[in-house]
């Protein structure tokens, strides 16, 4: 069902955790499949320096956490502000299609935390 | 990689024995037993063998056992066939909120074609009482379908009392057994049903292959038209090895029901307090009248799939309840329906033992479970330590 | 006794080739398409490859193939699925009397449940034009359902030009291929057919599987209620064993379809004359677009039962349209349709030759034919020397 | 589908033929089902001494032909008379359901054969 790639991120999920003291936090629910992300940021010279997730879904939302904070680490806010879900979906090598939408929402969880981010600047 | 298969309600491995009575069918005995020449009679003969098989199982007659392609379209043939053959102003039909979709959504179907019907809730183990069938029938009412035993969480239905209802108000009672075939003794010659559902593949037998029970002098039209087979009720040329498949895996799973359920039963009694030792772990389903094989658990804080896939990498296949293994939006119906929430629901794992589970498997799959769980806990945000 | 087998057309011996590509699905690889682990992969794999292999034998996407239980339910799903799907007012569905009761009797339902229907006559034949088609469609009409060639007499339809009239005039174009498949050549991509039903066991695979071809866009809905299988359309656990056995069987059906047809047409032109020399009896069908393997003629004087049990003992294996080998009152809805009387249709033979005949069996037959004609004859009340 | 005896009967009928100077002939005629049965009878001292049959039809009907005509040769026309189509069906053993309506006549034959015989006296 998934490809290489998202299994081998959800076997080793990178930046799995809760950070103490982050400079932003973003979380996203849907309780219809079942997904919760929760992403928390660090930023530095509107970089981000350090990136962890939460999540609570299925292989696909748990892969794509962990894309996504690979994809951002190191990026400006404005820069992370581009990536979309479906830019996760394609680092990943593609969802399958059910996935695509109800599991694929690392973007808009990290969208959140730079929000969150900024509105405490 | 050892694997170990634990999902026994979805489809069950076959067994050899069963196998080597369909070989002749899948080589030189191909005739088509509608054919008056030799190739044609010596099929026929084992059809009739086979329903002869299957009729002294259940304890009825020959004539009340039809062959169908699986337990899907033996409960269509039951349900719809029983709704085009009622009288005129009969038009109701009951069944549960936790059947099967084969069950559950032939009988929607009805309800948007014109029929009256009602869904009956279940109790938060999953079941239906006598009382609730007896409340809703109507003066209106055909056919009242309430399964034997439900295959998510393997709550066994009080079947024979519902069915003793439906008997007393003059209501024909169609129970769905694909579960229950192998776990529970029939004799439909005492028991009061009139329409009973199995499908081979469930019970060590072929896939793509069932059987409807029709009780004698009960009113059945067909919903698949062309040649005579099956008494004209269900049309085609018969699937001959599946049918003689069936009967061998039928006669074994009968005989074998005693010991297989006190094997299943030990293994379950190691695996549930094992599972519950986990913690955050909860029994879906009746405590105690259950189908022997089967486990249903929520591992709390934690989604199904990501369970199931962790669980696969490491060899064991179970299912699970959660809407991403359905591939659909909404956790397990059944779930639903006994009153979970939907992040428990979410979290449910599905363990349906067979014959060649073993205690060293078990051991195995409870670390691989509580290893599992507490891997996904941690990245969980819901989850509070 | 040595037997020769000469009734393809009711049922064909499984390839060997076609046994082992599902031994496999017998055994070790059990799981089910739906389950999401390991064993459930492995099978979804093989579904997806026969799913392919058929596709591509035909011409289509394999998107467009849905595997059915067999010709009738495929039938069945493609014309009452239509028909439910139609929209109001739609309600006119053309067939020919010479179908099988698989296409003819679900018309005919439908003709009773308040649809309109028109049952086309066929020439001497056995065939239909696509005049008739044409002057048959109306406003209301949402379907024709013409076969690609008939099972009893082998008489091919002009089916391509019946497919152009439907498609130039917007209406739905079934057609029943369960004989036609390697021995016509399918390209669906290009061909104006939308809905086409195989089965495998006519094509040297295995019984109880089949195939309905529906074509991108159209509407059909599905006439079994249950689980999302088969795109919703024909749902139920899928017999996997029964649909890898389908994709290897139309494989070779179709790349061995030449040499097949050659030596098919070899062996009727040595049965066909030698039949004919036997006195009164006569070809029935058309004399050249009819099947390779299908004979079907009148022995005049006598009757089919009898003559197929003097055969079966002399070990030669076919069928007749004779209304006792049918276990019907009249003979042959086929012969009557194309204008035989009673009497010559009860004295009909049809031989359906197959891979395995050989020139000896064809003259073993003759001679079995000639004597047994003869003797018949000697005792029939209606033979004139 | 038929029992040994009814195939004995089909393959090895007797009184098989056509009778030169009848002395009664009845025939039965069955076009639904396609059976055709001929009856000759030979007649002396009111007891049948020959008789012979032709028959179009199954094997159920050219069987209980030839039964029919094992049975009653030396019979008294009265005794002929009694015997009915159950009567051969039962001497056969027993004929499978579809066919003990449409191709068991030979009794009905015989007794038009007598009638005829009756009548010619
Ligand atoms: C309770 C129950 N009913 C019906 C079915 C349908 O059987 P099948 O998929 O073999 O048609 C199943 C299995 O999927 C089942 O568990
Ligand atoms: C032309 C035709 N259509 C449909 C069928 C039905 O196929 P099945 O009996 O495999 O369902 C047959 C065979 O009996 C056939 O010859």
């Amino acid at each position: 069902m998934y490809n290489e790639k998202v299994m081998e991120h959800f076997q080793n999920p990178r930046n799995v955790g809760e950070m103490v003291d982050p400079g932003g936090v973003g979380e996203v629910g849907n309780m219809r499949c079942g997904d919760i992300m929760k992403i928390f940021i660090k930023v530095e010279d509107n970089i981000i320096q350090d990136i962890k997730f939460l999540t609570f879904g299925c292989g696909a939302a748990i892969a794509s956490s962990s894309a996504l904070t690979e994809m951002v680490k190191g990026k400006t806010l404005d820069e992370a502000l581009l990536i979309t879900n479906k830019d996760v979906a394609e680092e990943l090598g593609g969802l399958p299609a059910p996935k695509l939408h109800c599991s694929n929402l690392a973007a808009d969880a990290l969208h959140k935390a730079i929000e969150d981010f900024r509105a405490k600047q | 990689m050892k694997r170990i298969y634990m999902d026994h309600g979805a489809t069950t491995p076959m067994r050899e024995e069963v196998l080597e009575a369909m070989l002749p069918f899948l080589g030189e005995k191909y005739g088509n037993p509608s054919s008056l020449h030799f190739f044609g009679r010596e099929s026929l003969k084992a059809l009739d063998v086979a329903r002869e098989k299957t009729a002294s199982c259940l304890g009825c007659a020959p004539e009340e056992i039809l062959f169908t392609s699986g337990g899907t379209e033996a409960n269509n043939l039951a349900i719809i066939g029983v709704a085009k053959g009622s009288p005129p102003g009969k038009n109701h039909i009951i069944t549960s909120a936790v059947e099967h979709h084969a069950v559950l959504d032939t009988v929607k179907f009805l309800g948007k074609s014109g029929y009256d019907i009602t869904i009956l809730p279940v109790d938060e183990y999953g079941m239906v009482s006598p009382q609730q069938v007896e409340d809703a029938i109507t003066e209106q009412t055909i056919l009242v379908s309430i399964m034997t035993a439900n295959n998510e969480v393997g709550t066994i239905m009080p079947f024979e009392e519902i069915g003793g209802v439906c008997r007393e108000k003059g209501v024909y009672f169609h129970t769905d057994a694909v579960q229950a075939i192998g776990h529970i003794h029939f004799n439909l010659q005492s028991q009061p049903i009139d329409f009973l559902s199995l499908s081979a593949h469930k019970f060590y037998g072929p896939k793509g292959v069932g059987v409807l029970y029709q009780r004698r002098k009960t009113k059945l039209e067909q919903i698949c038209y062309g040649g005579g087979q099956e008494r004209k009720l269900r049309p085609g040329t018969e699937n001959m090895p599946g049918i003689v498949g069936l009967g061998k895996a039928i006669e074994l799973a009968v005989a074998n029901m005693p010991a297989n359920r006190e094997k299943l039963l030990r293994l379950r009694d190691q695996l549930i307090p094992g599972l519950l030792r986990i913690g955050d772990v909860r029994l879906n389903g009746h405590p105690e009248k259950r189908l022997p094989g089967n486990i249903n658990v929520s591992v709390l804080f934690v989604e199904g799939e990501s369970l199931l896939l962790h669980l696969d990498l490491k060899g064991i296949a179970l299912s699970s309840g959660s809407a991403c293994t359905a591939g659909s939006l909404d956790p397990s119906h059944v779930l639903l329906a006994m009153g979970l929430d939907h992040q428990t629901a979410q979290g449910s794992l599905r363990f349906t033992l067979g014959r060649d589970n073993t205690p060293e498997d078990i051991d195995y799959t409870l670390e691989a479970v509580r290893e599992t769980a507490h891997n996904l806990r941690a990245m969980s945000p819901i989850y509070r330590k």
